[in-house]
């Protein structure tokens, strides 16, 4: 009994500190002290990402097993709060709004829980601890979704995501079940050896995959994602598409490789199938939408197709390039989801395509950033997406999927198309009546900056990718 | 004689929380259905209890009957009269859904089917509430004191959320 | 650099930004040819000089690397003067004109990184670059049905290029993931035929795209319709030669096996391109698109001699690709300031532009012989180079495309002369139009720029076929077996 | 007579798949709900089983009671957002939850 | 020799000059400077005549073939390359005088005729230009500088008939020059490429052996490059381009239609000569079945022209097929046995150019006067403009072939030829130049005599029936006259020159001598021509000749309109080629090939309609699609795995 274990999970236990904090605050804190609350949080997950960085450059192995972390995952796990960051520092105008002002505490609570649990997704090494950190991560989500509690939408989206999170959980755990059943043990690394792609470890398998793919929204487990996404509030809409999407990934990635290594063939063949559909049928989705938001679930699905290329990979290189992938798609994305809840008051009924009509001769810079943000998002150099684009073609094909990254390519067309749809729709469609121009609020100017840096650097500075490279395992 | 009062156990039990959970998902009075569910629910307490894990199966009536039964009440009170289930609407989905699941179904059987369990362990003494404290709070290989610990986060998340959804202003 | 530059300027001083810097770069180039052509005199004969490298990429062996040959520095070259020409050609572009140069500005930097990159991620990726803009640019400043036309130009040639990055990976893993430098790839020379024979076709067919081989040419009339004057100078002139270049540098250089054995396939495509482009050019009636089928011809006779494989056809090629940069850049500009005249491109609306605007209409007879291939402009020389070169290739097959291609010849003049005789000729009779003036002076620079490389290229083509021959030379003897 | 395994995982299965087969049809966000906890049910019997009659460790066991754990989580949290959703439309009925889609 | 270049290089400048500055000079300078320019050149030309043909022969008898200036101008790969320099040897020194002189008195006469027309310093760079083009083409090294200059010649000549560019029919005219010599050149150009592969080299002397290799080839590469020859030379079926090209200035079709670009033809089957007959003897004869078949053609439909350019330009026509004639019935490259018509055609060359130029600057005289070019304007002109009466009369004798003048001896020479080659082939060409004096006669007399429409208007006017007071045609001005005259002179005595002496089929001295018979004969049937002709035509359209226009109306129709030819030709070019070819494509173009890449997008739109209802906002369906996607992976890795 070495409860001292628990103090070594540096990120896990800084990250839970804050939330204590938090709680705390939101408890006592009144008038005055609410007012600095944004800024305090955020202080505070910077510090937290600084301590995420730092330190943790061994691996270490706790509780029999079941925890795990070396300097990739707490470099993902600094990426995934990074990204959070940018988010909350989003969120500002929106938490300042009259209806949620009163929750602003229960907002970074619910979100640091989620953040919390992902952290548990990344480290854990056993099935036990992995399904209670996608849990967590996904609860507070179907909270934070229905945030906007006198919103139909977002009510609507609520009941949406937690029956099918629900659903596919139920589903999971079966499949967990019967690995369980065959296995003997949940952990990792004890499993690792006993898989031999029975058809029992085929169904578990199957299962288990279903329930992450729900969580990275593949298709066909996708189907929730645009209705939440369009239901939710931006801010929450973004951090699904970003945060929750890309702990789901690199969840998935570890444990194909980690419990599921002998039956790569398997999982490899599920993985080629999904990317297309989940790339196809996407984008065939995604041409048809006016909404932003409900188009942006389908481009996000889409990309989770594109990430997944790396994904099958299944090497060091494969994850460097999910990784790096990932990275990219936190900056583009968000700018795009910042971009839209800057002029979302602006909307009645959601943000569509049309708004964005002439949104260049009111707004350039927003506009300027969305276009480069679009860009990156649909892999046009000179910006990140390409770079990350590229390498994960690069993994796929190493890996011998050529057929694959075809089908993949051609798709890039189609969903170039309807980025330049919307890039068509701020610069060359004419609107008598754009959205008026808009000044941001500090936060979110700081949160668009850095989402520009990163497009335009993430790609052009190889030092993240060859860093990246260096922690892969 | 022995022998069989096991299975005729078994047996019963297994019938009556099939036909109870075919009634739960069919009957269109939800406050049925959750009388159903609770049907369903005892009979896996007592599937606990027949595996002799008598703490699990009082913990499934605590939480699930206890807890979460009086829930499903105490929202179908609430609501009042949306509380009606039309079970036929669309054919067309009634038919996918029953096609879906009876085909999940048939698959999960035969995977059941040809895969070989050893299954000889059982334990007639069940588990001691002492082996269970050690495994709940070690930290050793097979304990599990984190998954405790993060799981009351997840309460803890999970409370705080619902208390925010539910909550009057 | 050229961004980084001007980014920071207000409205009124873009102009003279650009202008700087297009004549910067101008005069760059041009100082790079002349070193470039001493040092060659010097003896030096490496295949690429200037050389550099910095890793960029490690663990994917992807570095930026430079270099030039005899071909690319002909290939700057051809681009500074378009983009210097084609700044005074967008001199009075309207609506967020610093915004149209930015977009200018990036075209640019792509095809210039393209043609000096050795490394084969860096070239496709200045490609993308180049690639990208196009679609503002029409989009925003174009005319006619510009969404549809750019919408299909981006995407026909993101399809390419779907292509291309296939052909590139196939490249680099059937090498065996060692090297992304096209020079190293080309000196192993261990890509098995197998591979070859499925990436060569992809590598050509994505370049082919953007140099309008047959059946995916239909962007470029669309496009070249609807997009601003400088844009479709810069397009047609120098993009278009990006697939040219890119299917003799890539294609065909690193996957030589297959270049020999299924350049048939290619050549009838090619044949096809040039008398169908030619051919279809005879029946338009609106100015831009008898031009862009008239680029599709001539891009045609470009891949057409690359795939002759003989090292005058080749050539032949890259003095096509400036040749007909430098001609079709011409026409645009002509086209494009008679348009913001007159306002219409229907030859049938026209007539008598000589005696309302002497010197466009001019400038345009002249563009147009060059273009029809008279002696004496840079037209002539290429065509002639490739026609020698391609029938040297001895067997029928080859002498019988060379024939049909020749025919083309003919056709071009039809074309040309119809609309000449059409817009130019004649008594004017739209009375708008008398009221028009001739070219300002920026348009006569612009105008004179470019006959003056025409002429210049046609009068004295040894210097140029003398640099281009040393590259074209060592590339050659790769792909011969 | 000890009831073989395979009983319990038929039973599991037939469980859960009425708890499937519920989801599919019912109308109610309730009766969805009273399904998904048949499903999680169902699971949690299977858990309970492979360890009870082929692990020594406890991992099934404690898997079964977390698991419980966890539906009860799941169940308030659904539990409070159809109440919301009630609030905001009168109806906790499917098919007037459809004001997002295509 | 060395001043050889300045004959080419002085023309360009003076293009230059005009083309680029032309704008701001005066209409007088500018017509000086060129006019001057270009008798700087002649008499360079003179110069170089007068030396190279004086230095005499050297020891085997020849004269030498110099080389000045021979550049690589565009290396090809291999030991091909084009290369630009100047040649000298005899023919194309004769041609050198030729063009200069032409030229030179084209200039002259358009400072006349020019004056004050619109763009005149235009003209005379084109002017420039064509000649710098000519003089490149005669003194070409190799066959590919040829093809350069040849392409050069057919755009001035463009350029030119296009002078009056907003008449619709002078853009109709020079397009269809252009683009039928263009076609021609396509033959030019394959049959080029064949000669240069084969032989790895374009000049013109190539060694023995390396001819014995490609002799395979060679007749092909050679009747290729006859094509190429034909349709600058008119040819028939390509000489549709000719009459039309009558549109432009009458200099101009003085200098370029009728003295030197058509003969261009000419000079290049002369210029390869030796290949000919080495190589390819049946391309020989072929060009001499071509050549007697157009000479009869364009001389019938001379006979009923109306428009006296038009009937100019057919006589043109038939005259160079002469040459060309000549040319084929050659059977070796000894002038005594059967190379006779190599001089022959060359001297007919030589005269041909001089009154032919003098026909058709007296007709742009007369059309100076009358302002008109056909012949119903006509008529009575004699007493108005004696001197344009007189030269034309010489003119006409010469080309009839009436001695002393030149025409008569070239002719004569040529009829030699054809005798020689075949009784049949001397008959039928007799009777052409018979013709030909009918016609020529039937011009002269329609022009210079009959009654003057001038004199029937004042008539009129006078007694009142038109009001306006008609124009009164006046003998040109002396700038027009003092060519007329100059080439009338070397009209008659050039004849006597001793051809023969300079220039024949394989270099060595042959002397002139008239065959008695021929020469009776082609006299007598010149003269049956011209009293037919003084028959009919004489005093205004006799009796006899509307019986016979009466007898024979359909023939005469079908000549008129010139049997169709160009009625043929347009159906191909206009129906088949542009109806049937290009229009079909331009359709495929735009439907078939664009439209199955918007079909691509149509059809993913449809498909994503199709998927839509997968997203129908019902959260059970959407639980479906996820298990059944499931179960169907799970199926699908356990039986298709």
């Amino acid at each position: 009994m070495n409860y001292l274990e628990f103090l070594l999970m540096r990120p896990e236990i800084s990250l839970l500190s804050i939330f204590v904090i938090i709680f705390l605050f939101d408890l006592m804190a009144t008038g005055r002290y609410r007012r600095i609350f944004h800024g305090i949080v955020c202080l505070l997950m910077l510090a937290h990402t600084y301590i995420c960085m730092t330190g943790s450059a061994e691996e270490i192995t706790l509780f029999g097993g079941m925890y795990y972390n070396n300097p990739m995952l707490s470099f993902m796990k600094a990426m995934l709060t990074c990204g959070s960051i940018l988010v909350i520092l989003q969120a500002n105008r929106w938490l300042r709004s009259a209806s949620t002002y009163y929750k602003q505490g229960e907002f970074y609570i619910l979100m640091l829980s989620t953040l919390i649990g992902m952290y548990f997704m990344l480290s854990a090494r056993h099935f036990l601890l992995l399904f209670i950190g996608i849990e967590l991560a996904s609860l507070p989500l179907a909270c934070l979704v229905a945030f906007d509690k006198y919103r139909h939408h977002s009510a609507e989206a609520g009941i949406k995501y937690i029956l099918s999170s629900m659903f596919s959980s139920a589903v999971m755990l079966y499949g967990i079940s019967f690995l369980y059943g065959s296995c003997g043990t949940l952990y990792f690394s004890d499993m690792a050896t006993i898989l031999s792609g029975s058809p029992i470890h085929i169904f578990a398998l199957v299962m288990f995959f279903a329930g992450l793919g729900f969580k990275i929204s593949l298709v066909p487990f996708h189907l929730w994602t645009a209705d939440s996404y369009q239901g939710a509030p931006t801010v929450v809409t973004a951090y699904l598409s970003v945060i929750s999407k890309g702990a789901a990934v690199f969840t998935l990635f570890i444990v194909l490789t980690k419990v599921f290594a002998n039956m790569i063939v398997e999982w490899q063949a599920i993985i080629y199938i999904l990317t297309i559909a989940s790339i196809t049928i996407a984008n065939l989705f995604a041409i048809k939408q006016h909404d932003i938001k409900r188009f942006m679930a389908f481009s996000s699905i889409s990309q989770a197709g594109y990430i997944m290329l790396a994904v099958i990979n299944g090497t060091a290189h494969g994850m460097t390039a999910m990784v790096f992938y990932i990275l990219v798609y936190i900056v583009a994305n968000l700018a795009v989801f910042g971009v839209i809840e800057s002029i979302e008051h602006q909307c009645t009924d959601g943000v569509k395509r049309e708004d964005f009509n002439g949104f260049y001769r009111s707004n350039p810079r927003l506009a300027f950033l969305m276009t480069l943000a679009l860009f990156s998002l649909a892999g046009i150099p000179p910006f990140a997406g390409f770079f990350s684009k590229f390498f994960v073609f690069m993994s796929a094909f190493d890996a011998g999927f050529m057929i694959l990254v075809f089908i993949a390519l051609i798709n890039t067309v189609i969903s170039l198309y309807y980025y330049l749809l919307i890039v068509k729709a701020m610069f060359i469609n004419q609107n008598d009546n754009p959205i008026k121009p808009i000044k941001c609020d500090l936060f979110t100017r700081i949160s668009l900056t850095f989402c520009l840096l990163g497009i335009v650097f993430l790609g052009i500075c190889s030092f993240v990718y060859i860093n990246i490279d260096k922690l892969s395992f | 004689m022995e022998h069989y009062t096991s299975i005729i156990i078994f047996s019963v039990l297994s019938l009556l929380m099939i036909a109870a959970a075919i009634a739960a998902v069919t009957s269109s009075k939800i406050m049925r259905a959750t009388t159903y569910l609770l049907f369903v629910l005892f009979g896996t307490a007592g599937l606990y209890f027949s595996m002799f894990y008598t703490f699990l199966g009082a913990t499934q009536i605590t939480v699930y009957a206890g807890g979460i039964v009086v829930l499903f009440v105490f929202v179908i009170l609430l609501i009042g009269k949306g509380s009606i289930d039309v079970t036929h609407t669309s054919k067309l989905r009634y038919m996918a859904g029953v096609l879906a699941s009876m085909s999940g179904l048939a698959i999960t059987l035969y995977i059941i089917k040809t895969t070989h369990f050893i299954a000889d362990k059982l334990d007639p003494n069940g588990v001691s509430m002492r082996t269970l404290g050690k495994t709940i709070m070690g930290t050793d290989k097979y304990n599990f004191v984190l998954t405790f610990e993060v799981l009351s986060i997840l309460l803890l998340a999970c409370m705080v959320g619902a208390i925010l959804i539910a909550r009057k202003k | 650099m050229l961004v980084a530059l001007w980014m920071s300027r207000g409205i009124k001083q873009i102009r003279t930004v650009m202008v700087a810097g297009s004549t910067l770069l101008l005069a760059l180039s041009v100082y790079l040819t002349i070193d470039f052509i001493a040092m060659r005199n010097a003896g030096i004969t490496d295949a690429q000089l200037y050389t550099d490298s910095w890793s960029w990429y490690t663990p994917l062996n992807i570095c930026y690397s430079i270099g030039v040959d005899g071909i690319s520095v002909a290939m700057l070259l051809l681009s500074s003067i378009i983009v210097f020409t084609g700044t005074f050609a967008s001199w009075n572009m309207k609506p967020l004109t610093k915004e149209y140069f930015l977009w200018y500005t990036l075209l640019s930097l792509g095809v210039y990184g393209f043609f000096i990159s050795t490394d084969l991620f860096t070239m496709f990726m200045f490609y993308e670059t180049a690639l990208i803009p196009m679609y503002l640019l029409i989009g925003v400043w174009g005319s006619g049905r510009k969404e549809y036309s750019a919408m299909k130009l981006t995407l026909m040639l993101m399809g390419g290029s779907a292509f291309l990055l296939m052909g590139i990976l196939g490249i680099y893993f059937g090498s065996g993931a060692t090297t992304m430098n096209i020079h190293e790839i080309a000196q192993m020379a261990n890509i098995p035929v197998n591979i070859q024979y499925i990436f060569f076709p992809l590598t050509f067919i994505g370049f082919g795209v953007l140099g309008a081989l047959f059946p995916f040419h239909t962007w470029s009339p669309d496009g070249h319709a609807s997009a601003p004057t400088a844009v479709s100078m810069l397009h047609a002139g120098v993009l278009m030669k990006l697939g040219g270049y890119g299917c003799f540098r890539i294609a065909m250089y690193l996957l030589p096996q297959a270049a020999n054995e299924l350049a048939w396939i290619f050549i009838i495509l090619t044949t096809i391109s040039v008398v169908y482009g030619a051919l279809s050019a005879i029946s338009q009636t609106d100015l831009k698109y008898i031009n862009a089928y008239s680029s599709v011809s001539h891009c045609g006779l470009v891949l057409f001699a690359l795939l002759m494989m003989t090292r005058t056809a080749c050539t032949g090629a890259i003095l096509q690709m400036l040749s007909h940069g430098l001609m079709t850049a011409l026409f645009f500009a002509l086209i494009g300031m008679i348009y913001g005249r007159t306002h219409t491109r229907d030859i049938h609306k026209m007539q008598g532009l000589m005696k309302i605007m002497p010197f466009l209409a001019v400038g345009y007879v002249i563009a147009g012989l060059a273009n029809l291939g008279l002696p004496g402009f840079s037209g002539f020389i290429a065509e002639m180079t490739i026609f020698v070169g391609a029938f040297s290739v001895n067997d029928t097959f080859h002498r019988v495309v060379t024939i049909i291609a020749c025919t083309s010849i003919v056709i071009t003049a039809v074309y040309i002369l119809r609309v000449v005789g059409k817009i130019l000729y004649g008594k004017p009779e739209n009375k708008e139009h008398l009221e028009l003036t001739d070219a300002s002076w920026h348009e006569k620079f612009t105008v004179i720029c470019l006959i003056i490389s025409v002429a210049g290229l046609g009068i004295l083509p040894m210097w140029v076929s003398n640099l281009i021959n040393s590259g074209v030379a060592n590339i050659i003897s790769n792909i011969q077996p | 007579m000890i009831i073989p395994a395979e009983y319990y995982l038929v039973l599991s299965a037939v469980l859960f798949f009425i708890g499937v087969f519920g989801f599919f049809t019912r109308r109610n966000l309730v009766s969805l709900l009273i399904s998904t906890e048949l499903m999680l049910n169902a699971v949690d019997i299977n858990f309970a089983v492979f360890n009870a009659y082929c692990y020594d460790h406890l991992e099934g066991y404690i898997f079964t009671l977390f698991g419980i754990g966890i539906a009860a989580a799941e169940t308030a949290v659904a539990i409070a957002i159809i109440i919301n959703v009630y609030r905001n439309m009168k109806t906790i009925h499917i098919k007037n939850l459809r004001e997002l889609k295509d | 020799m060395e001043l050889a270049i300045y004959i080419l290089a002085l023309p360009l400048l003076s293009f230059l000059i005009l083309g680029l500055v032309g704008k701001n000079l005066s209409h007088k300078v500018a017509g000086i400077l060129g006019t001057l320019s270009l008798m700087v050149c002649t008499v360079i030309a003179y110069s170089v005549a007068v030396t190279y043909f004086g230095a005499g022969r050297s020891e085997d008898g020849l004269f030498p073939t110099l080389m000045p200036y021979n550049y690589t101008w565009l290396p090809l790969g291999g030991n091909l390359s084009i290369d630009m320099g100047v040649l000298i040897d005899p023919i194309s020194v004769m041609m050198l005088v030729v063009i200069t002189t032409v030229s030179l008195m084209v200039h002259i006469y358009s400072l006349g005729y020019m004056k004050g027309e619109k763009g005149f310093q235009r003209y005379y760079a084109f002017l420039s230009l064509f000649t710098f083009s000519m003089l490149g083409l005669v003194v070409a090294t190799n066959i590919f500088q040829m093809y350069v200059f040849w392409e050069l010649v057919g755009v001035s000549s463009y350029l030119l008939i296009g002078f009056y560019y907003t008449k619709p029919a002078a853009i109709a005219a020079s397009k269809k020059a252009f683009i039928v010599t263009r076609f021609a050149d396509l033959f030019f150009l394959i049959g080029i490429l064949i000669y240069g592969y084969y032989t790895q080299d374009f000049s013109f002397t190539i060694n023995e052996s390396i001819l014995l290799s490609a002799s395979a080839v060679l007749p092909l590469a050679l009747g290729l490059m006859f094509v190429g020859g034909a349709g600058k030379s008119a040819m028939f079926p390509l000489h549709i381009w000719l009459p039309d090209a009558m549109e432009g200035p009458t200099p101009v079709s003085a200098l370029i239609h009728a003295a030197t670009m058509v003969v261009a033809g000419v000079y290049l089957v002369a210029r390869m000569f030796p290949l000919f007959v080495g190589y390819a003897p049946e391309t020989l004869s072929m060009i001499a079945y071509v050549g007697a078949f157009t000479a009869l053609y364009a001389a019938v439909v001379a006979c009923v022209q109306t428009d006296i350019k038009r009937v100019l330009a057919f006589s043109t026509i038939s005259q160079i097929a002469f040459m060309m004639v000549a040319l084929g019935v050659c059977t070796s490259t000894d002038p005594h046995k059967g190379g006779l018509g190599y001089m022959a055609s060359m001297f007919h060359l030589f005269t041909h150019a001089m009154f032919k130029g003098l026909l058709f600057l007296g007709a742009g005289a007369i059309i100076h006067a009358v302002h008109s070019n056909e012949k119903e304007h006509m008529g009575g002109l004699r007493k108005y403009m004696p001197i344009t009466h007189i030269t034309f009369l010489v003119a006409c004798l010469a080309i009839a072939g009436i001695p002393p003048f030149s025409g008569f001896f070239s002719k004569d020479e040529i009829l030699t030829a054809c005798y020689d080659y075949s009784v049949i082939m001397g008959m039928f060409m007799s009777i052409v130049a018979a013709l030909t004096a009918f016609y020529m006669f039937r011009l002269y007399y329609l022009i210079f005599w009959g009654k003057s429409l001038y004199e029937e208007q004042l008539n009129s006017y006078n007694s009142g029936i038109i009001k306006e007071k008609p124009h009164k045609p006046h003998e040109a001005p002396i700038c027009m006259t003092a060519p007329l005259v100059i080439l009338a002179t070397i009209t008659c005595f050039a004849g006597f020159i001793p051809f023969g002496e300079f220039i024949s089929s394989n270099g060595h001295a042959y002397e002139i001598h008239l065959r008695t018979e021929v020469a009776i004969s082609s006299i007598l049937f010149a003269i049956a021509g011209i009293v037919i002709a003084t028959i009919m035509y004489k005093s205004g359209e006799s009796k006899l000749t509307k019986a016979i226009n009466q007898s024979c109306k359909g023939f005469i129709k079908a000549a008129y309109r010139r049997f169709y030819m160009d009625e043929l030709w347009m159906f191909i070019t206009k129906k088949i080629i542009f109806n049937c070819i290009s229009r079909p494509i331009a359709w495929f173009d735009k439907k078939v090939i664009d439209g199955s890449m918007d079909m691509l997008a149509t059809i993913t739109q449809r498909l994503a309609d199709f998927v839509r209802p997968m997203q129908s906002g019902n959260i059970q369906s959407y639980s479906v699609w996820f298990l059944s996607g499931t179960l169907a992976l799970v199926l699908i890795l356990l039986y298709l795995m």
